[in-house]
């Protein structure tokens, strides 16, 4: 067993045990802070592939941005969330079967096919090729129309969201 | 020198725990967060096979990024308009419950 | 810039003109309209080159300009969608062009930009006018500025875009794209005085009307695409093997080929989107929106794209004919209906009173013209008739909409409560409005087939020749009686409106339109009389051989094989110069001395007039066959019915039986251990109602829940059986 | 490659157990004798008063939303200023159209008035 | 190599030598090596903090006219570490109802965050910690890592002020984090890499000479994210107490101040990275010390001017930060980015002397632009405050009381 796969591990358990405590945990503010820790997690993974690139933008977009914006949000409707009653719905063990049961078919599927055990070697250094990456992103044969809908779809989202989020604002203005 | 089959498991793992938040959980916020822990394992997925096919044909798999690329971009919309619509609905209802938000009952 | 790029550019001003006045410019009127006119311009400019392009450029229809990128991927292929200006493409392209930038400018004035803001006025409603004091201060009452005037650019921009995109692509994916977006845009802007109860109505109507149609299409396009596994003209309709083996390979269906089957499908789309006989009843009702957009859906754009459609699938449709031979099935169809819906509108447009009305049952009639043209095999004639149509049309639509705008500045300066529309409220406008006069004039005379200087009678004459050539007598005689009727409501409709005295104030006090409607007027009348000339027959008696019949050659050679040596025997001529002539002579004679409201056809036609002024009650007809039972169904069936006998009764039988098990134990056996069983076995079933009920709680989350154990037993399933291998 | 992330976790651990090691000692040497009074939260010496949770405005909620935009737009366009040397005209102006849609959305905040500070 | 070349390498040679001599495996070597490595470079880093400190008060003294510390040591050089000595031994105060985790974590993130940064710089020409791929991203997305931090101050600190202190900064942050991030796309489009060294090492003119637009923007913003006067609305005592950090005490406290001047520094050091040709000076590529003297020399340049800039101005009103930010900074950025692109591409055929004049002459041309602008913009939009004028007590008119014309 190979450093690397200790530290696989490592983060893995710290990860998967965040995650279980984003569902699991009372408080709204634990969740999302456990929340931060699984991202790291999932970063330190993208690093251990060798994504260096995802693993910096996974910190950058979703620590850095996307959880600000939840515990921001998490303090704006703060008001009513009582966080001693319990938060997840009654019947909450179904889908706790339900998910367990899917994590098993999954594997069971997994397990079936014949690569499933091949090791990742070490890429060479340029395996994350950004300047490919980057020229595909606006080559027509490549992936230029997701770029742009890309563009627009952001763009949606920032006038749907500020529209949502503001409207209410200036009318009791 | 990981199997493929470990991060295969954790992401499988991540992504179950986050449908069960999607499923159980009350508030929507942290029903948005188990999205994201979905997004996140889908992510580790195709990193992962990106990483596999890398080695098996060489630099320059583009695609996988892309995917992850859209992936991010996605997830950022979907967190900006839900949140906006999860601060708007609880300045409406007074809540962020979602189970009090039977709207679709007929 | 090559021409394929710039093709590819045609359609994109006016999509970027609506969402920058969506977005951005809804505020300020001046912008938004400008933003319109500018792209509508650009597109303008843009399809006039190209077509330039495409009319010097040898041989288009072997190697149409054309250029396709892949969009889709669907499996190992992918769906390209791409670009193509063939010679059918490049003249509608033309008339397209045209039509769309004249009905721009024309809507600027038609709005009443400039004008003040009514005090009363409201959105969704036309505009009441609005009262200002002129230089002496008193007050006048002149017409105010709609309410929605960006909206309206923006919506017409995007039925711009949708249009041009139809013409332009290259496969019927696109084209399927377009066409929704356009029923969508007919859908808004029918309903663009959505306070009206009548246009609610009437745009509900028309949007049903054409998903009718649509949804055959779409199972047309599928067999289609399941059939040859591509959607792009050229693959399909330019390769003979593969109309070959569609023509040969036999369907399910009622023994049709695979070709006619899917003709007849793509058919009725058409039939829904150019409103035919059975589904032509949206297409009056739409006169409810402003009448730049009657223009841009009757004229240029919606209903041709009907005919465009068809026009295009010809050698699908025509697989398997020989000229002379016997048709198709899909032909025969269409020859039938076609020559059916243009006698059937062309007799209730007689009888009917609004200018609009009667403008829109005459094109119901035209566009079955050009149906049955193709019906009878005369591409090239349905083609031109098509273009001189859009035109002569497009300038009707605009001068009646000249007319009702006279009208309402004559009726809020005289007050008095009179429908502006109603032609037997008008008469001696000649003087009031000249402009519109000659120019409604002479489209009026092109519709009716004026002979020799109007395009309508070049084109008329063109159809009805092949009908007499194709040896299709029933076919051939209904057009001339439609062509008849035709020439005869167009003499009644200028008579009426133009001629003789006027028969209210409102009507003296009438007067011409700005030049922002005007202009686009006599630009399109020019086009009514010069756009025949491009086609005429080469074997005409004199005139024939002066200018070489351009049209023909330039658009038939689409087609693989040769259209039929049509023999140009003289009967058609005269029957078209008796029918035109006549039919307004006639006209003219009977609405000549008209003085009193009251249309003189009513007495002796009797009950004939109230069934045409009734259209043929069929409206009524659908209301009794089609909405009253689909409203029965839901109501009783459904619900009634199903919802609360069936579901509820179960639900309650179980309850029922689980009460009357727990009585009947409690009663018959009374002994306290068998009460509490017979308590507990009412409670579980209680209990099971409840539960059955309480699944539909509205939770998205329970819903979900269900879904996910659902695919989670699928896989149990699926892991167990097939599984591991 | 992997050894280059390696050394940034270390150093990252690193970087975080010296504060902690510094605050650690300090928490050795320093004296503890806490009282009520001095644990109480501090609010300009007045008694607290309520929750510590204020409701807080929607602005910061809308700046951090148009920064999360832009972060992403700015992750796609890195790969793209990486590739920037060998790429023809077309694809430039392409990204400048990406920039210049997001600028919309700028622009559209601004007209809305998302952008005052209230 | 000689020692004096580049001793710094050499003694690093020599400990890798040694560690290898003792004989562990190679992987075992190398991490402890990392591990040393680390520990150096950021020990350095946090005892070089009291020398910040030190520089830091005595400019700030002298630009208002004071000694600043002069008792202690040669011209009060040991101020900082008495200082120092002082806070180990404060009490650690926790108030009653924090939450643990969060309210320990943060001062240890705010410190860490800062560090990090110095694991990617390069400081001379062989000196330097780790060159990975994406360096410049890295230094923004470990900043995140810091509004985490603050969040974990103002949240767990269970404290109205703090709380409201933590949010106006992460917003001011993530604020300032957009033209921030767009601004460094510039010198990544000059370089085609996102790596220090490569950036560095490309930089012949320095970028700051290609493209100042971009640099006063990345300048502007890299102030305002270490929030530092006049961007410390954080900390606003008129306004909310002191910011996140009024429950912390003793060291904790101090840890948060250790965190901002380090972040000071290393803002400046890296501008000097992005924009100032790093380490590049004459002679730097064959005596790499050489390198690492310029590097000094002009970070401390840069930080001269940081603490002019701290000062001389007063503090922004918070609108006035935000307008800052949205309505010059990201769009002149992003106006900035759009131009250079066109411009580099246009022009790429010609010459590079020509073409670094045209970029300089278009990045000129859009600040005059801008500044016009925005003069405009300010005399349009915002309207004086009270700029009607005050009857004064003045001779004329001894009886009006003053205040009468004021209110209302």
């Amino acid at each position: 067993m190979s450093g690397l796969q200790i530290v696989f591990l490592i983060v893995a358990v710290v990860t998967l045990f965040s995650g279980v405590m984003v569902v699991a945990s009372r408080k709204m503010m634990h969740s999302a802070l456990w929340l931060i820790l699984t991202l790291l997690g999932v970063a330190i993974l993208f690093a251990t592939l060798q994504a260096g690139f995802f693993a910096i933008v996974q910190v950058l977009v979703y620590i850095g941005a996307i959880s600000i914006l939840i515990i921001f949000t998490l303090m704006l409707t703060r008001r009513v969330m009582d966080d001693e009653h319990p938060q997840v719905i009654k019947g909450w063990w179904l889908p706790a079967v339900m998910a367990v049961i899917l994590f098993g078919l999954i594997a069971g599927f997994l397990a079936t096919w014949e690569d499933f055990q091949v090791m990742l070697n070490e890429l060479p250094a340029d395996a994350e090729n950004l300047a490919a990456f980057g020229s595909a992103l606006v080559n027509p044969a490549g992936y230029v129309i997701p770029f742009e809908v890309a563009s627009v779809l952001l763009l949606a989202a920032l006038v749907g969201a500020i529209y949502i989020a503001v409207e209410r604002k200036e009318k009791t203005r | 020198m990981i199997p493929l089959s470990w991060y295969l498991i954790a992401a499988a793992a991540l992504f179950c725990i986050g449908l069960f938040g999607v499923l159980s959980r009350k508030n929507a916020v942290s029903i948005l967060m188990s999205v994201e822990l979905m997004l996140n394992a889908v992510n580790i997925n195709l990193l992962a096979f990106w990483h596999y096919h890398t080695q098996l044909q060489g630099a320059g798999q583009i695609t996988p990024q892309v995917f992850v690329a859209m992936v991010f971009i996605v997830a950022a919309a979907e967190v900006a308009v839900g949140l906006a619509l999860i601060i708007s609905a609880y300045r409406r209802r007074e809540t962020p419950v979602v189970d009090e938000m039977t709207l679709l009952k007929g | 810039m090559t021409s394929e790029t710039l093709i590819w550019l045609i359609p994109l001003p006016p999509l970027l003109a609506f969402f920058l006045i969506v977005l951005f410019t809804n505020r300020n009127k001046a912008l938004s309209h400008w933003l319109a006119l500018i792209a509508s311009g650009l597109s303008w400019l843009a399809g006039m080159i190209v077509f330039f392009k495409a009319v010097t450029t040898e041989g288009l229809s072997e190697h149409p300009f054309a250029q396709s990128i892949p969009w889709l991927p669907t499996g190992n292929t992918s769906l390209k969608i791409g670009i193509q200006i063939d010679p059918l493409s490049a003249v509608v392209l033309f008339f397209v062009a045209w039509t769309v930038l004249m009905i721009f400018i024309y809507s600027v004035g038609y709005h009443n930009f400039g004008q003040p803001a009514g005090k009363h006025d409201r959105k969704g409603l036309p505009p009441e006018g609005a009262e200002i004091k002129d230089k002496n201060g008193k007050i006048v009452h002149v017409p105010s500025i709609e309410p929605m005037y960006s909206r309206f650019f923006a919506l017409i921009s995007l039925f711009a875009f949708a249009m041009f995109l139809l013409v332009v692509t290259d496969n019927l994916l696109t084209l399927y794209v377009g066409w929704e977006i356009m029923g969508l845009c007919s859908y808004l802007l029918i309903g663009f005085w959505y306070a009206k109860e009548s246009a609610r109505k009437a745009m509900i109507k028309a949007f049903l009307t054409t998903r009718v149609g649509d949804v055959f299409m779409l199972l047309g396009l599928a067999a289609l695409y399941s059939l040859t596994g591509t959607l792009n003209y050229q693959e399909i309709l330019g390769n003979p093997a593969v109309l070959e083996q569609l023509a040969g390979a036999l369907s399910p269906v009622l023994g049709l080929s695979w070709a006619a089957l899917i003709g007849i499908l793509i058919f009725i789309g058409t039939v829904g989107k150019s409103a035919q006989f059975p589904l032509h009843i949206w297409l009056p009702d739409a006169m409810e929106g402003p009448t730049p957009v009657s223009a841009m859906i009757h004229a240029a754009t919606m209903v041709s794209a009907g005919v465009y459609l068809v026009i295009r699938f010809f050698p699908l449709l025509s697989a398997g004919w020989e000229p002379g031979g016997v048709v198709t099935t899909p032909m025969l169809v269409m020859g039938i209906i076609g020559a059916f819906t243009a006698l059937f509108a062309a007799t209730i447009a007689v009888a009917q009173n609004d200018v609009k009305r009667v403008l829109a049952y005459s094109t119901i009639s035209q566009l079955g013209y050009m149906i049955a043209a193709l019906g009878v095999g005369a591409y090239a004639a349905a083609a031109f008739h098509l273009v001189t149509h859009a035109f002569f049309k497009a300038l009707l639509f605009l001068g009646s909409g000249s007319i009702i705008h006279g009208m309402e500045h004559g009726v809020l300066h005289t007050g008095e409560h009179i429908d502006p529309q109603n032609m037997l409220n008008m008469g001696g406008l000649r003087k009031k409005m000249p402009v519109t006069f000659w120019t409604f004039l002479i489209g009026g005379l092109a519709l009716s087939g004026f002979p020799l200087v109007t395009a309508g009678f070049w084109s008329k004459d063109e159809i009805l020749s092949g009908a007499f050539t194709g040896g299709n007598m029933g076919v051939f005689i209904a057009l001339a009686l439609a062509a008849l009727l035709t020439a005869f409501y167009t003499a009644r409709q200028i008579t009426l409106t133009f001629l003789g005295q006027p028969r209210t104030k409102a009507a003296e006090h009438a007067h011409e339109s700005k030049w922002t409607m005007t202009l686009p007027l006599v630009v399109l009348s020019v086009f009514a009389v010069g756009a025949g000339w491009s086609g005429i027959p080469a074997d005409f008696p004199g005139l024939g051989g002066l200018i070489p019949n351009w049209f023909e050659e330039f658009v038939g050679s689409m087609l693989h094989f040769e259209p039929a040596e049509a023999v140009h025997s003289l009967v058609p001529l005269f029957t078209s110069l008796v029918v035109a002539l006549g039919g307004l002579a006639l006209g003219w004679v009977v609405y000549r001395r008209l003085s009193e409201r009251v249309d003189p056809l009513e007495k002796p036609l009797g009950s004939i007039y109230t069934i045409l002024k009734n259209k043929y009650y069929v409206d009524e007809l659908y209301q009794a066959t089609v909405i009253r039972p689909a409203n029965w169904v839901a109501n009783v069936f459904t619900y009634k019915f199903l919802d609360q006998t069936i579901i509820d009764g179960v639900l309650h039988a179980i309850a029922r039986f689980g009460v009357w098990l727990g009585n009947g134990l409690r009663n018959i056996i009374d002994l306290p251990l068998v009460n509490g069983a017979g308590d507990t076995a009412a409670a579980t079933t209680r209990g099971v109602g409840m539960f059955l009920r309480s699944k539909q709680s509205g939770r998205i989350q329970q819903y979900m829940v269900i879904a996910i154990s659902l695919l989670v037993l699928a896989g149990l399933v699926i892991y167990f059986t097939v599984g591991i291998s | 490659m992997l050894n280059d992330w390696l050394y940034v976790g270390v150093f990252a651990l690193v970087s975080m157990f010296l504060p902690a090691a510094a605050i650690s000692i300090a928490a050795l040497l320093s004296p503890k004798k806490p009282n009520s009074i001095k644990n109480a939260t501090y609010e300009c010496g007045m008694e607290p008063v309520g929750p510590a949770w204020a409701q807080m405005k929607v602005q910061y909620y809308v700046f951090t939303l148009i920064f999360l935009v832009f972060d992403v737009e700015a992750v796609l366009l890195f790969p793209w200023a990486v590739a920037y040397k060998q790429l023809p005209l077309y694809a430039v102006v392409e990204a400048i159209l990406f920039i210049l849609i997001l600028l919309g959305g700028l622009l559209y905040a601004w007209r809305k008035g998302a952008l005052e500070w209230l | 190599m000689s020692f004096w070349r580049d001793p710094i390498i050499f003694i690093i040679e020599w400990a890798k030598g040694l560690l290898a001599g003792i004989g562990w495996g190679p992987g075992w070597a190398t991490i402890v090596g990392f591990v040393i490595g680390a520990f150096v470079l950021a020990t350095g880093a946090m005892f070089f903090v009291v020398f910040l400190i030190w520089y830091e008060r005595k400019l700030i003294g002298r630009l208002q006219d004071r000694f600043g510390p002069n008792r202690l040591g040669p011209w009060g050089l040991f101020q900082p570490i008495a200082d120092m000595l002082k806070i180990f031994t404060k009490e650690l105060i926790t108030p009653s109802g924090v939450d643990w985790i969060a309210y320990n974590l943060a001062p240890i993130l705010s410190v860490a965050a800062v560090l990090m940064m110095w694991a990617v710089t390069p400081f001379s020409k062989t000196f330097f910690g780790v060159n990975i791929s994406v360096g410049i991203l890295f230094l923004i997305a470990v900043g995140g890592l810091g509004e985490v931090g603050i969040i974990l101050a103002g949240w767990g600190s269970n404290n109205k002020y703090a709380l409201v202190g933590a949010l106006r900064a992460v917003a001011q942050l993530c604020s300032y984090e957009v033209p921030f991030v767009i601004s460094a796309l510039v010198p990544v489009m000059l370089t085609g890499s996102m790596s220090l060294v490569d950036i560095v090492e490309a930089q012949n003119p320095w970028y700051i000479l290609v493209a100042p637009a971009a640099a006063l923007v990345f300048f502007i913003a890299s102030v305002a994210e270490t929030g530092r006067a006049p961007f410390d609305l954080a900390e606003a005592e008129s306004e909310i107490v002191a910011g996140y950090n009024v429950e912390y005490s003793g060291l904790k406290f101090g840890m948060f101040f250790v965190g901002e001047f380090l972040h000071a520094f290393t803002a400046s050091f890296i501008f000097v990275t992005v924009f100032l040709g790093g380490w590049r000076g004459p002679g730097a590529d064959q005596i790499p010390v050489l390198g690492l003297v310029y590097f000094m020399i002009k970070t401390f340049i840069v930080y001269f001017a940081l603490i002019l800039f701290r000062g001389t101005n007063p503090r922004f009103r918070i609108d006035q930060m935000m307008d800052l930010n949205w309505k010059v900074l990201t769009p002149l950025s992003l106006v900035v980015i759009m131009v250079i692109a066109l411009v580099d591409r246009l022009f790429a055929s010609s010459a590079d002397w020509l073409r670094t004049v045209i970029l300089l002459a278009a990045n000129l041309v859009i600040l005059v632009v801008a500044e016009r602008l925005i003069r405009r913009g300010v005399k349009t939009t915002r309207p004086e405050v009270g700029s009607r004028e005050r009857p004064v007590a003045s001779p004329d008119n001894l009886f009006i009381q003053p205040g009468s014309g004021a209110k209302g």
